[in-house]
């Protein structure tokens, strides 16, 4: 036998995965894994979860740090954009231009540059596509295909307006002189926000595909892991936006 | 305050000449050359010259003891046994098993203890020593005009750029700056731009050497103007970065005269191995008559070929080089635009004002004056027109006897880039160019007046 | 624990002849040749794939290194310019770190971890093809820069500015950049895939603390990796940004720090370091007891601290950075934090030393390997407590003495740890033991070779030598030590091109021969992956093993007769299973992997040359994602899904989130 | 069949419509509350330490309800995607932090 320390350090690591049962009837199928799988004897699975979820989860918690480099990415780009700002730096002053840039200089903030009530408007937007992705899974998972086809397209719909104000406020943005090129601050936010907006892009296009799915009648009750996956996924792109627009827009 | 009058003292007198300053300045330096640099391993950093570079030293010696300990113990042990426990794979008997031991946690716990108690007990020291090498003279910028005790010491702002060096005495004492932002305070942010240094013309600006008094503490403020660089004399201290955009301080302090050399050790570009440095250490008189003779203006030479060389230097040069002199036809101050139309990216070339009085020159790659063995034609690069300091110790006979290395510098003025590897090519988009251009169109005769002109330079 | 009544009976005979139907791209089908390596979602191939990738790339960055070591070997060579010794350095320190051992890690992770946890395959196979050829793909990217305008010449770590468009014009950084970007396309994916694969699909019975020290490695350094990678992307997505689309994030002028660079590629690259050598480490730990007949020395132990070096290692990253202008609050804070870390590494040396201790060692060629592995490390172990202490590391750092440190750590520590490990499984690999007294004498070479080359190393950084050096003067004296560093390096250089010598000349050797079979345990070993036939059938396992003890395998064999000692009761041949695959279904092989991947140079030179080549770049990688997520995981799926789906639990169309 | 097993158990284990309105209208109402606060004209931790509460409220009822990981717990070894989620999130927000603070405050 094994020695005891071993043992408990066991213990210490399966508890520390949440299991307080023993894996008795870990006889579950393959409920998402593409591994090859004879019918009702699928894989092992250790802990019993879905191989997808999992592989979501990581994926994302993986996107917790490529975010949190942007976001510090662009906090300290904003900070010595304005420093420089500020202190007259020629390379900088004129970059914005106009009426923004006087303000800017007088208050010390980029703070002029956003319209606060359009941006909390296309978040609203945003958040409440999350609820809608909600529904549609909910729907799914209780075989009204009918309604998570409705809920589905008004989360692709949602998420299309949101991207549809994401471009409206950069064109306003660049008309009102703030470049890619131009400065920090620009190549910082364009950056950030348009990374985002990938992401969103993305998931909207995940969202068409699972409607083709659905109007062919093969997205189905045993299939609603796919509309979970895909509703991890755009939730958390969801989650990024509340901490971009805090961060970003409302902290000056 | 003492340079500062000393200076002035000299300023009022008029009375120094070419031949006195080359005996002030030229003769100790190039003695302490000799004296001091017949080490064949003059970037040792196991053998420590000043304060600084004797604290890390001293830290690290009993450490090195221990790591010889733990070394002998696992390596050494390791090996053993091996070799003790080894058997015949081939005649091995599979029942014949070695005790089947799985662990011991007490065991397990002590070696887990005691290296983070002794790692433990070490930083102790290691953290004092941080923040000891960061002492320094004035821990505070000095507010305009103030002349407390707090601003006393020398200060020297070092500038790296590709691929040499730039250094700043604050001769004034009041900062390297004009209070640009007029906070009453002189520090880093009067600078106008992060890559660009409206500094004070005040102060004394040399490039490559790093003169400095022996047995004080001479505060650096390191910064950059193209990419980043790592200023670092082994003997006299660790190094630092110089970040662009970023003012780094740092310190060097050498016991005794001599002449230290470096190397810059951040990976900076194409001839990243081409940038050297030195710190000479002078005894503290002779570094006051230095320092005074940086701080006056270059004579007008009277000798007909450099006075063509001047004009040659004029029509050529100027755009990147600076020549502060009091012809009367007030050859070249800083002009106020000078970053404007400089086609380089650091928009900036050494001030040659004292050229003379250097040892080296080109990033300190070649030596100004040649020891009696040296061929100074002698074309193969670039091994014998490096400064062979071993060589010049070899001849230690007076200071006379080292001759200008025209050869190289005929060949340095004329195409630069085929000595150290630059590029001095324009772009043409963004109008930027990275070294010295080549000057094919100057004759072998006015290479040799340009020559004689840098040689009246001291 | 855990009990074992999960365990799955396999239904015997119930082989599914597939088909395909979607045309020219359809699904191979038992393709063969070529083929079937460039569509084969097998863990196996891939691995090989793996290792054999990066042995070329071993050879590449081999060649540059003894490039660096010819112009360094007098004073004032001019064998190199400047320019081409920069581009030389910089390819050889990528191209090793990124694309040899790294992927030689990957290359065990995929071979042996399914096979040391029982497992049929990882828990997306065509995922994992694709890691391997988006990782080939940046790789090659990478290499062509040899061929375009010159490498890059910012040195593997490329700090900004000097890798701007106007410090560093062509497109020599460009290649570094769009290369490591999509390369670490393919660590990212591999790394979901593998912790998936280790937490879901081990056999009934294996906890996570019956795993194997291999495995749990993996498992870590795929963390380290899941996390790191995407640091590395930002910064690199920057730097694209930058010197492509004209951002402005390290443009100084514009009032841009620096030292953004070097925090972001640090936070990468610290756990980066780690991420290569916890493998070899895993590696040594299987070697080490089946070599010493012992169990390993405090299995948790080991575990964990490989866990906490992971931890430790996020914390670190700015020892890289003493002299970079921290300020002394950071400087302190990271001086002791780096050395802490050397607690759990000293545990896991200790751990093996006691592995040995008392133990009846077979010095094999793996285990010499082994030894040679821990003692190496520790000296490289050593320097590196040397540079944690700031005020030491400010002498130190950038100089050859950083230089001699990481090679002890890469080459004596994991690259000895990755030769060990071939020698060990390339039995379970092809069926065939390398020659053991050629590897003695390759052993023996890359020994002295490595500390010929490396130690003097250690004496030239402390003389002052500065790394990045194109050329040095004779007066500065390093001159002999160089020479003898060189004189190493060529030995070197031919001990480690044994390895391949050695491996065709014993596979001529083994088909001469008649191919014997070598049998499934030719060592005698401890893991459940010797308990199929050598060389791995396809389906790896007939049966799925039930696992009751760590080190089950060696459970299996030793068991204590009536007076309770342990005595050999199976030999291995008797419990091995027979390679018998009737009716195991598997993963039928894909084209779209490799077409996704090569899909991604193309818009990275799009990026670099013309925006024209992003359109088919980018439809190639559409049609490409479209062709993966519509084609079924495999050939039964699909038809099956002829008679309905009603049964199915997961489904034909369920990659679709799989891209 | 195990599937459906499975999938009931992830039913039991999932919020109601009615629970996931009701966040719905507290994100909602939490967003209006943080604009409407950046206009109070408030400065310096008055105004930016409620944002960041009510930033981390929402972060979390998206997270807990909409990602089910509140629910996913009840699961067996669910509490592992939390595990997951959290180490990426304590990890980027310490080390991200760590390199804000040596610029900001140059120690």
């Amino acid at each position: 036998m094994a020695d005891t320390t071993t043992d408990i350090a066991d213990d210490i690591v399966d508890d520390a995965m949440g299991s307080t049962h023993d894996l008795t009837n870990d006889d579950h199928n393959d409920h998402g894994g593409d591994h090859g799988e004879d019918h009702g004897h699928g894989p092992h699975l250790s802990l019993g979860l879905s191989n997808m979820k999992l592989a979501m989860w990581l994926f994302l918690g993986s996107e917790c740090l490529l975010f949190g480099a942007l976001i510090s990415t662009y906090l300290l780009s904003k900070v010595n954009f304005l420093q420089e700002l500020v202190a007259g730096n020629p390379y900088v002053v004129g970059t914005i231009g106009g009426e923004i840039e006087v303000e800017m200089i007088a208050q010390n903030s980029v703070e002029p540059m956003f319209d606060i009530p359009f941006t909390s408007a296309s978040s609203f937007v945003l958040l409440m596509s999350s609820l809608t992705m909600v529904l549609a899974h909910k729907a799914v998972l209780e075989g009204d295909y009918r309604n998570s086809r409705v809920w589905l397209a008004a989360t692709a719909l949602l998420g299309s307006v949101f991207i549809g104000g994401q471009v409206y406020e950069f064109t306003a943005f660049y008309r009102e002189g703030l470049t890619y090129t131009g400065n920090l601050f620009g190549s910082a936010f364009y950056t950030l926000t348009g990374f985002h907006g990938l992401h969103v892009t993305g998931g909207i296009v995940m969202l068409a595909a699972l409607l083709i799915l659905s109007s062919r009648g093969k997205l189905q009750a045993d299939r609603a892991e796919t509309v979970e996956l895909v509703g991890l996924y755009w939730h958390f792109v969801d989650i990024v936006w509340v901490l971009i627009f805090t961060i970003v827009y409302l902290i000056p | 305050m003492s340079i500062r009058s000393n200076l002035e003292q000299l300023m009022r007198s008029r009375s120094f000449s070419f031949r006195s300053l080359r005996r002030v300045c030229l003769v100790p330096v190039l003695a302490l050359v000799l004296a001091s640099c017949a080490d064949d391993k003059p970037l040792n950093t196991f053998e420590p010259r000043g304060p600084k570079a004797q604290d890390v030293y001293d830290l690290m010696n009993p450490i090195w003891y221990v790591m010889l300990v733990v070394f002998i113990l696992v390596v050494g042990g390791g090996i053993a046994i091996a070799f003790m426990n080894r058997v015949d794979g081939d005649t091995l008997d599979p029942n014949d098993l070695p005790e089947q031991v799985h662990g011991n946690t007490k065991l397990e716990i002590l070696w887990t203890i005691a290296p983070a108690v002794l790692l433990a007990g070490i930083s102790v020291f290691v953290v004092d020593d941080i923040w000891n090498l960061e002492e320094k003279n004035d821990p505070e910028p000095c507010a305009v005009g103030e002349t407390s005790a707090n601003c006393d010491g020398l200060d020297v702002m070092v500038i790296g750029q590709q691929w040499w060096w730039e250094y700043r005495y604050d001769v004034d004492g009041d900062g390297f700056f004009v209070d640009g932002n007029g906070d009453g305070v002189v520090d880093d942010r009067d600078r106008d731009l992060p890559l660009e240094f409206v500094l004070d013309p005040d102060d004394v600006a040399t490039a490559t050497e790093l003169v400095i008094p022996a047995g004080e503490q001479v505060d650096l403020l390191l910064t950059s103007r193209d990419v980043i660089h790592s200023f670092w004399i082994p003997r006299l201290n660790g190094k630092r970065d110089t970040v662009p955009g970023r003012w780094h301080t740092w310190s060097l302090n050498a016991d005794s005269p001599g002449k230290y050399t470096g190397w810059c050790t951040e990976f900076c570009g194409l001839s990243h191995a081409r940038m050297r440095m030195s710190t000479i250490a002078l005894e503290k008189d002779e570094f006051e008559a230095w320092l005074a003779n940086q701080a006056s203006a270059a004579e007008v030479p009277s000798d007909p070929e450099a006075m063509a060389g001047r004009e040659l230097f004029a029509a050529n040069c100027m755009s990147c080089h600076v020549i502060r002199d009091d012809g009367a036809d007030g050859i070249i101050d800083y002009p106020d635009d000078f970053a404007a139309n400089v086609p380089l990216a650091s928009h900036a070339a050494p001030d040659l004002t004292h050229f003379a009085s250097r040892t080296t020159f080109a990033g300190g790659i070649y030596a100004t004056y040649l020891g009696p063995g040296t061929d100074p034609n002698d074309d193969a690069f670039p091994a014998e027109n490096y400064l062979d300091i071993s060589e010049l110790a070899q001849n230690p006979t007076a200071a006379d006897d080292y001759r200008w290395n025209s050869a190289e510098l005929k060949r340095w003025v004329s195409n630069a880039p085929s000595r150290k590897d630059m590029h001095s090519e324009v772009d043409p988009e963004s109008g930027l160019g990275r070294g010295m251009l080549p000057f094919p169109q100057l004759t072998d005769e006015q290479l040799d007046q340009i020559v004689a002109y840098l040689a009246t330079l001291d | 624990m855990a009990s074992d009544n999960g365990q799955l009976a396999l239904p015997p005979g119930s082989s599914v002849t597939t088909t395909s139907v979607l045309g020219a791209w359809a699904r191979p089908d038992k393709p063969t040749g070529l083929m079937n390596w460039v569509t084969t979602v097998d863990h196996k191939k891939i691995g090989i794939m793996y290792g054999a990738a990066s042995l070329f790339f071993l050879l590449v960055g081999g060649v540059a290194a003894l490039m660096i070591r010819i112009q360094l070997a007098t004073p004032d060579s001019t064998f190199l310019s400047g320019d081409a010794y920069n581009r030389v350095y910089t390819m050889h320190g990528t191209v090793m770190v990124f694309l040899v051992v790294m992927p030689i890690g990957a290359a065990f992770a995929n071979y042996l971890m399914p096979l040391q946890i029982g497992a049929r395959d990882v828990a997306f196979p065509r995922i994992n093809a694709f890691s391997f050829w988006v990782f080939l793909a940046g790789g090659l990217m990478l290499n062509t820069s040899w061929f375009l305008g010159g490498g890059p010449d910012g040195g593997w770590f490329n700090y900004a500015p000097n890798n701007g468009i106007i410090y560093s014009p062509g497109h020599g950084i460009d290649f570094w950049n769009m290369g490591l970007l999509i390369a670490g396309i393919g660590s990212m994916t591999g790394a979901v895939n593998l912790i998936t694969t280790v937490i879901n699909m081990r056999a009934p019975g294996m906890t996570l603390m019956k795993m194997p020290v291999f495995t749990w490695m993996t498992l870590v350094t795929q963390f380290l990796l899941l996390f790191a990678i995407p640091v590395l992307t930002v910064a690199q997505v920057l730097l694209a940004a930058d010197r492509n689309f004209g951002a402005n994030f390290f443009n100084v002028q514009q009032g841009a720090d620096p030292l953004l660079w070097q925090h972001l590629f640090w936070i990468f690259g610290h756990p980066e370091v780690y991420l290569m050598i916890l493998p070899a480490f895993g590696i040594v730990s299987e070697i080490i007891p089946t070599f010493s007949r012992k169990p390993i020395f405090g299995y948790p132990f080991m575990v964990f601290s490989g866990i906490a070096i992971g931890f430790m290692g996020w914390g670190v990253w700015a020892h890289h950075m003493f002299v970079s202008g921290l300020g002394p609050l950071s400087v302190s804070a990271f001086t002791v934090g780096t050395m802490f870390i050397a607690v759990p590494t000293g545990v896991k040396i200790l751990n093996w030393l006691f592995t040995m201790w008392g133990a009846k060692i077979i010095l094999s060629t793996p285990m010499l390997f082994s030894i040679a592995l821990v003692t190496q490390f520790t000296i490289g172990g050593l320097s590196g407590v040397s540079h944690a202490i700031a005020p030491h590391d400010t002498q130190q750092t950038d100089t050859y003495y950083i230089v001699a440190h990481f090679h002890y750590v890469l080459f004596g520590g994991a690259f000895f740890g990755f030769v060990g490990g071939i020698y060990f499984w390339a039995p379970k690999a092809f069926g065939f033991l390398m020659n053991e007294r050629f590897g003695k004498v390759q052993f023996w070479m890359m020994v002295i070779g490595f500390n010929v080359t490396f130690a003097p190393m250690h004496i030239l950084g402390l003389q002052g030598m500065p790394r990045r050096m194109q050329t040095y003067s004779a007066v500065q004296g390093f001159g002999m030590w160089n020479m003898v560093a060189s004189i190493g390096a060529f030995i070197l250089g031919i001990g480690t091109m044994l390895t391949v010598v050695n491996l065709y000349t014993s596979h001529r050797a083994w088909v001469r021969q008649g191919r014997p079979n070598v049998g499934a345990d030719p060592w005698d070993a401890r893991t459940i992956e010797w308990s199929i036939p050598s060389p791995t059938p396809e389906h790896n396992f007939d049966t799925d093993p039930v696992v009751t003890h760590l080190d089950d395998w060696w459970h299996r064999k030793y068991q204590k007769d009536e007076n309770g000692k342990l005595r050999l009761v199976h030999t291995g041949e008797e419990l091995a299973q027979a390679g018998n695959g009737e009716g195991v279904h598997l993963p039928a092989p894909s084209y779209w992997p490799i077409t996704l991947a090569f899909s991604l140079p193309i818009i990275g030179y799009g990026v670099m040359y013309t925006f024209w080549l992003l359109i088919p770049g980018i439809l190639l990688m559409m049609a490409a994602l479209f062709g993966w997520a519509f084609e079924p995981a495999d050939n039964l799926d699909l038809d099956d899904h002829d008679h309905g789906h009603d049964d199915q639990a997961g489904g034909a169309e369920k990659e679709l989130e799989t891209v | 069949m195990a599937a459906e097993i499975d999938i009931h158990a992830h039913d039991d284990s999932h919020p109601t419509e009615k629970q996931y309105w009701v966040v719905f209208v507290v994100l909602a109402v939490l967003t209006a509350v943080e604009v409407a606060w950046s206009y109070m004209g408030l400065e310096g931790v008055a105004l930016v330490a409620p944002l960041i509460i009510m930033m981390v409220v929402k972060f979390l009822l998206v997270a807990g309800v909409f990602m089910h990981l509140y629910f996913d717990t009840k699961i067996l070894h669910g509490r592992l995607f939390w595990w997951t989620f959290v180490a990426a999130i304590i990890l980027a927000v310490a080390v991200y932090f760590t390199v804000f603070a040596t610029f900001e405050f140059g120690i």
